[in-house]
């Protein structure tokens, strides 16, 4: 029998085309995952506008969700490109693709002016320290003292998106490995759940230019020095106890925009994900430890979204009729009369 | 001596930032009031305070808007330029000056005359004298023309509107003005104003706030900008009147904005808004055309709708940031690298600037690409009459969208970028509509949007863009041609030079040509421009670049026997064009040529 | 039956990740070194792994480089284009392929030549299996068409340098490829190959790594980039060759690099360094240049030198990343916003590519602006033959740079932007050296360098830099003129279609018409060209775009009468040129306008 | 009897063109500012290059140390030519002023970029909050609740520029405001003696467009809310005793690149500014306050500049002559037959 979702849909209406990555890709996991989490989510496949820029990552929209429209932009720009689809059309429900290349390097002003407006969208980065469709050059986001396969040894300081993104009030923040299904699932559902910016930043390993030991982002290195921050679980409003069996350790749970729950089981010492300072001190840590903090790291509910401070008309704008767009006759003899006064 | 009625140029000399403008706004308002044909234009620096500012008023029965040959009443307010502009009058100027500025005013040839403006201003309110010392200039060009005082009342309300305080001071001002004129100056001059029959319908408007209007009317729903001198006033237009008019009956807003991070950002939400279905608009001047050529590529070759103003001023780089220039056109004609070609709408009065605000919408759902408006400073920035904007006299053309599935289940073989009906145009569908999802992309793809580098599957859909943007040509506004019987000289223009061409016109008559008119309104060309070339022995492109920029589209697009008599005239300094330049100009070049 | 020697076609079908380059890249070099005339081009996709490839190998004893009319010998190892090349293939092909792949070969009217190539592959090492199949097909075409063992040999050793293991392997690979072809396969293939006298001097070089050596010995001081297919290999090449070629003594660089944060920086930064007194170069492609556009009009108001290479690719947006065209030109020429006009060089051979590669900093500081130097995928990313590259004839020229005190007092009346010399050209002093100090700006400034917004300043700094940029003409790189006696039919066209010019050439005047040829090589136009059209009865302007963007230019600026006689020939399909599609789209057009 | 500096010049030897800016600019305060500092620290003007990018604060280097060449550039695109510059020209000592919306908004990426580099420079964002030059709109470093003289408050979270730069490990990173004269002194003279990214985040009011009292970047209220972690005062290496008394209380000593002293002295509770984490937290805890917290806030001398990772020649490149800029014709010859073979 075949599985379906609470819309009763099967899996294979939110899986794409064929990818065309390198097998063994970390991008192809994380398709993967998207496809598993809408659907585990019972999104509606043609209300999800995949959005990307350009790079391997930003190929990834054509390889899953094959009933949403998507727009593959261009280098960098993904985040302009969402906003102005989201201002004309809030309903839909934004999921976007990006490169540590495409967000850290020329796109480092849009993903920031995008998190400070709070958009309401998933904003995916498939971090893997190098460019990949330009062949391997180091992104900014590469640890100091990483190693790609061919090259020498990165000198200089990194980028971390996270400590970015909660820096600038990020309502979701997490991080999170390509190898790590539950983990990822979890975030990635979770992050669906939410309204605002919800931002993961996935650790994906590039095996064609930096899968060699001494890359930080190779698979060996990341599962050898992943700092799991909680275990995770999601628990959707429709079905608030499916599988999810209550932990026997402490936890907290995240109340999310739609009604679901993550539940954050503690590991070793609690995560305040409350509080951004502490966040940013357990990334500064992991960095001087040469490890890759993952988890929920920030979160904050109390962030007013791009639209809602612009004071719109409750139905989406592209939903408006004529006579909504295009002010009156009257009106227009009235603007006149106005300026003749 | 009989006196000159209604015919002369006024420059204001004064620092910006020092409260001129308004004073120059009651002055050219009042005459505006009294009926009389005026015309103002603003020299302002690239600051915001304290900098030199010119405004040259011409008053002209004939409708001439230009700056005149030369100037006949100066107000000379400001110390910093006060020698040099002292110095370029020619003999006979009347001088209005401001004896507490204690400069010297060295021109026996001339008429001076002084008034201790600030001073009285003062006296009146010690605070704001500064800024109230320039309505004592009002008053006494009041007095030395004999403007209304019932006229000067009306414009000094209408500038400050609500603020009784503020009107009361400044008509005292005036009122001074005119009475230490009066009972000091002894000259009689020879130039004054003489009412006319007002057009009740008429007022004054900047065309860039036309444009905002018809941006309005024409259903923008969101707007992404980024601060740029001159198109800011394009933008804060919109944003002041969206509350008034394009409210829901809810008091939800109706469109969106957005002051973007840069331009990059501005294009791509335009972009974004298109394709997402809404009306996207975005305005800017040419350094943020620059940067959003890369955007630009992405609107052509994925066919998405948008719209893009661009309101000139003086290039390359950041150049003049305050003065007016034709010269992005070719720039956006084929903007971003490959092979592309973009359809420019160019209006030449606040009339068009309403009117191609909301077409241009209609356009760019159309043709599935994005418009570009084209303005420029002098037309944007400044006020011109209109006797009021007319209703869009047809619906939206939302084009070629399918909106449900017996739509789409109605054409054969439907494909994104399929041209189903022969003329360029394919169909598109909407993100959250379910029906027939494709990724867009900047990358080459099929008929059906689906990624390819096939040979003969890029060439087809490259010569299908072609095609389509050229089938725009009829449909975009024509030219609007004066001609005459005689088809000896056709001058072709566009934009702002609307504001100018008549009084060119006529000093080319004056000198026994017969010159008929052709103002193109949108690229690419529509064919009666050819034909009014044809029709013609010798055209003439007149232009404010130095490149001459319409004249090189024109000699790349048109059959190779039109080329040889066609001439171009470009000139470009900053100022708003001047007549005599242009016409000499012209008869320079026929003088080449015969 | 005579053996067709040295003349015919070989298309490899491959995926790209599967290490085919090399295999290609052996066939090439092993007739390389038996002295045959042989060129290649990798078709390769946007991506990194497992996407069809195709290389196509031209054997002409004549020297033709473009890719022919037909395949003879057609390599099929790709399951995904499998049927399709199949389909494509004219009767009588000779079609080696993998039986591995165990998809149908239903062509009977070609020759079938199959080999179990995965399988032996698999036998020699079961991991490297898949790599190594593809040297199996090396084997069978060195069989086919009799390619020594000792050049096969030289061309594997050159392949992996100093990699012993994989030499061994590959070569044994190959071996077996040719005794199972030799044993198996009873057909004697119609096409063979024979050695020619090997020119001792000549190798084999990418376009784009040419310019990389001649980039390094026009001393270029500060090389920044951003990653971008086609212009990466450019960059790369120069960090590769900075430490053998750019250490001082004390084993520190004489160049800094920069893998900028995008383009725009990439750019700022070539603004910077040559502001600064530095060589400073970025290479991108057209996406790249979009990105620049700003900051190019900064280079051409400000003046300063700087060289910006575009590798095009396929445009518009992000096109076709992986394939070549001549679509940027006329971006390149006007780029930015207002009136501009810059230097563009345009190299059409490998040993150009060094050439221009030097040249492109003298010309830079000679006119103090930005000189883009114009490649394209087709030269950048396959491999010329050359004999050598020349050294410089001359030494740098570092422009008009005052660097003492004496040299500027002896400067009556200096200024920075004072054209003392009467060619537009003003000098320069460097920050650092104290010598007159100015703040340079983007906005309007005067003789001395100061903010200024004065009409008649503004308008003679551009009329200078006019004058500036038109007096560069004659000093930059000439035409490359090849002329008939009988001086009928004139062919002008520029970049990588030298290397198809000849065999269109060849077409033409099989079809009895006589035609000399002009080749380009800068922009704006040397007087030559014009003189070369002045000759001739009619001219062709061939390119690969799809607007005819040279064409363009000349028309807009060619004086009149001679625009009746040119006329455009135009196509872009991503692939590289092939020489019938040209040729006949020429006979087309002289059909239309005779 | 005129002041003479340690190189025996005047002040005048350090001033620029007459100002046309608002009188009562903020940014004309930090100008004369320049123009002491650099007078006091005995800087050669002929040494030092002035960079800017577009704005009202941009056009200042027209107003200070007229003996220094300069380069006011274009919006938000400084720090790339400040960079291109560097490298030909390690020699030079680089002063850019740029402004909130010239570094917040279009320039942030480049600005990021720099400090990720750590760019020998001293980089001053004149930051009031508003696009001055284009007169007024907000700019994005403004503060939720901020309102300025016309037009509705603020809604939008601010980007807080120190933050940012001490996130990414920018090597010297304070605050201060135009009207504070001692204390913005002692900094400006302490980054003039870093090498590195000297990064000053200067609140410099608007008197035209922001000088409201509602306005969180008016004078009055940033008197009234200044929250000073430190007294500072700057000692030459040229003249270690200058006019410096040693201070009571606790004090802390900075040690500079060019051998001076910045010298803070503990206020109320002691600020750690070698950890960025408590760098962070203080200016965190002080946006919620709605006061603004100025001083050293950050300074890690440990990190290599642009140049030093790149292995340059001693010698400034620009300063190379021909023969080691061209290699020689053996070299090419070489090359030629490293083809051949
Ligand atoms: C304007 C522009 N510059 C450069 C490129 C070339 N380019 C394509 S992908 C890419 C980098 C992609 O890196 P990243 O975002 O990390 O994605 P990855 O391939 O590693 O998943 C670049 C520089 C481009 N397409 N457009
Ligand atoms: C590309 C570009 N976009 C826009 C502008 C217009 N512009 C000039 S200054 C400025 C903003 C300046 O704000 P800020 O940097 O805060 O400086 P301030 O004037 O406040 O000191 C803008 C948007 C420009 N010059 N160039
Ligand atoms: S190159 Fe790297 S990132 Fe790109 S598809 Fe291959 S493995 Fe993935
Ligand atoms: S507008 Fe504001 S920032 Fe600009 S000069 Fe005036 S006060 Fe200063
Ligand atoms: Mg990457
Ligand atoms: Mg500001």
């Amino acid at each position: 029998m075949v599985r379906l979702n609470v819309l009763e849909l099967e899996k294979s209406e939110y899986t794409g085309g064929k990818s065309s990555l390198c097998p063994g890709c970390g991008h192809d996991q994380i398709s993967n995952n998207i496809i598993q989490a809408a659907w585990e989510n019972g999104i509606q496949p043609e209300k999800i506008a995949k959005m990307s820029g350009i790079g391997c990552s930003s190929k990834t929209p054509a390889y899953f969700l094959g009933k949403s429209h998507g727009f593959n932009t261009v280098h960098g720009r993904m985040p302009s490109v969402t906003t102005g689809a989201n201002m004309v059309n809030k309903d839909l429900s934004f999921l976007a693709v990006s490169g540590d290349g495409d967000t850290a390097s020329i796109g480092i002003g849009q993903f920031i002016h995008a998190i400070r407006r709070n958009l309401d969208m998933v904003y995916i980065v498939e971090n893997n320290g190098v460019y990949g469709l330009t062949k391997g050059q180091y992104s900014a986001t590469v640890e100091k003292g990483s190693k790609k396969k061919k090259g020498s040894v990165n000198q200089q300081a990194p980028i971390d998106l996270c400590a970015m993104a909660i820096n600038l009030g990020c309502s979701f923040v997490a991080r999170s490995f390509s190898g790590s299904k539950k983990q990822l699932t979890a975030l990635m559902r979770a992050a669906m759940s939410h309204r605002g910016m919800a931002f993961i930043d996935i650790i994906s390993p590039c095996v064609t230019f930096a899968n060699n030991d001494e890359s930080y982002r190779s698979y060996n290195y990341v599962k050898a020095n992943d700092e799991v921050l909680h275990i995770l679980d999601y628990i959707p409003h429709f079905s608030p106890l499916e599988e999810v069996e209550v932990p026997e350790g402490e936890f907290r749970e995240v109340n999310l925009f739609d009604g679901s729950t993550l539940r954050l089981e503690t590991v070793a010492a609690d995560h305040d994900y409350t509080d951004a300072v502490s966040a940013l001190s357990a990334i500064h840590k992991s960095e001087k430890a040469g490890s890759h903090v993952t988890g929920l790291l920030y979160y904050d509910d109390d962030v007013p979204t791009a639209t809602d401070t612009l004071g719109l008309s409750e139905t989406p704008l592209v939903d408006l009729s004529e006579d909504l767009l295009r002010p009156s006759e009257d009106s227009l003899e009235k603007v006149n009369a106005g300026f003749r006064s | 001596m009989g006196k000159i009625v209604n015919d002369f140029v006024i420059n204001v000399a004064t620092a910006n930032g020092t409260g001129s403008q308004s004073s120059n706004l009651i002055i050219l308002h009042s005459m505006f009031e009294m009926g009389i044909p005026v015309s103002g234009k603003n020299l302002f620096p690239s600051n915001i305070s304290g900098l030199p500012t010119w405004f040259i008023i011409r008053v002209s029965d004939e409708g001439y808007q230009a700056p005149g040959d030369y100037t006949n009443i100066q107000v000379l307010m400001n110390k910093d330029t006060w020698m040099k502009d002292l110095e370029g009058l020619e003999p006979g100027t009347i001088v209005v000056y401001n004896e507490d500025v204690k400069l010297p005013v060295d021109r026996d040839d001339c008429v001076l005359l002084g008034m201790p403006m600030t001073k009285m201003a003062r006296k009146i309110n010690p605070k704001l004298g500064r800024l109230i010392a320039n309505m004592y200039y009002v008053g006494a060009v009041a007095h030395l023309l004999g403007i209304d005082e019932d006229a000067i009342g009306k414009a000094v309300k209408a500038q400050f509107k609500g603020k009784e305080k503020a009107v009361e001071l400044n008509m005292q001002a005036i009122s001074e003005g005119r009475s230490f004129a009066e009972e000091n100056w002894e000259f009689e001059c020879q130039f004054c104003v003489e009412s006319r029959e007002k057009n009740p319908d008429s007022f004054l408007i900047e065309g860039n706030e036309a444009i905002a209007l018809g941006s309005i009317y024409g259903g923008v729903s969101m707007l992404s900008w980024y601060p740029i001198t001159p198109s800011s006033s394009l933008a804060e237009s919109i944003i002041g009147w969206l509350p008034e008019l394009r409210s829901d009956g809810d008091g939800g807003s109706t469109c969106a904005v957005i002051q973007a991070e840069d331009e990059l950002a501005a294009a791509g939400m335009v972009l974004g808004a298109g394709w997402a279905g809404g009306r996207g608009m975005t305005c800017t001047s040419g350094p943020g055309i620059s940067l959003m050529s890369e955007f630009i590529g992405l609107f052509y070759f994925s066919e998405v709708p948008g719209v893009i103003w661009d309101v000139n001023r003086v290039g390359p780089s950041t150049g003049l940031p305050t003065r007016t220039q034709q010269g992005d056109l070719s720039m956006l004609y084929e903007a971003s690298h490959g092979d592309t070609q973009h359809i420019v709408i160019i209006p030449g009065t606040v009339d068009e600037c309403f009117e191609f605000g909301w077409r241009a919408f209609d356009y760019a759902e159309r043709f599935q690409t994005m418009v570009f408006g084209f303005n420029d400073l002098d037309l944007g920035m400044n006020r011109w009459v209109t006797s009021g904007f007319n209703y869009p006299d047809k619906p939206m053309d939302r084009g070629k969208v399918i909106r449900s599935q017996e739509e789409l289940d109605s054409i054969a073989n439907y494909g994104r970028y399929r041209d189903v009906d022969g003329d360029g145009i394919a169909y598109r569908t909407l993100p959250g509509s379910g029906l027939d999802p494709i990724l867009y992309r900047g990358t080459g793809h099929d008929e059906d949007g689906v990624y390819s580098e096939d040979p003969q599957v890029y060439h087809e859909a490259m010569a299908r863009l072609k095609r389509k943007i050229d089938g725009a040509r009829e449909h975009l506004p024509e030219p609007v041609i004066r001609e005459e019987e005689n088809k000896e000289l056709g001058v072709i223009f566009y934009g702002s030079m609307e504001n100018t061409i008549v009084e060119i016109d006529d000093m080319l008559e004056e000198s026994g040509l017969s010159v008929s008119t052709c103002r193109v309104r949108a690229l690419p060309l529509h064919s009666e421009v050819e034909n009014f070339v044809r029709r013609h022995e010798r055209t003439i492109v007149l232009e404010i670049n130095r490149d001459g920029q319409l004249f090189g589209i024109i000699r790349k697009e048109f059959p190779v026997d039109l080329i040889p008599k066609i001439h171009s005239v470009a000139h470009s300094d900053g100022m708003p064009p001047r007549a005599r330049v242009y016409s000499d100009m012209i008869l320079e070049v026929l003088k080449e040529v015969s």
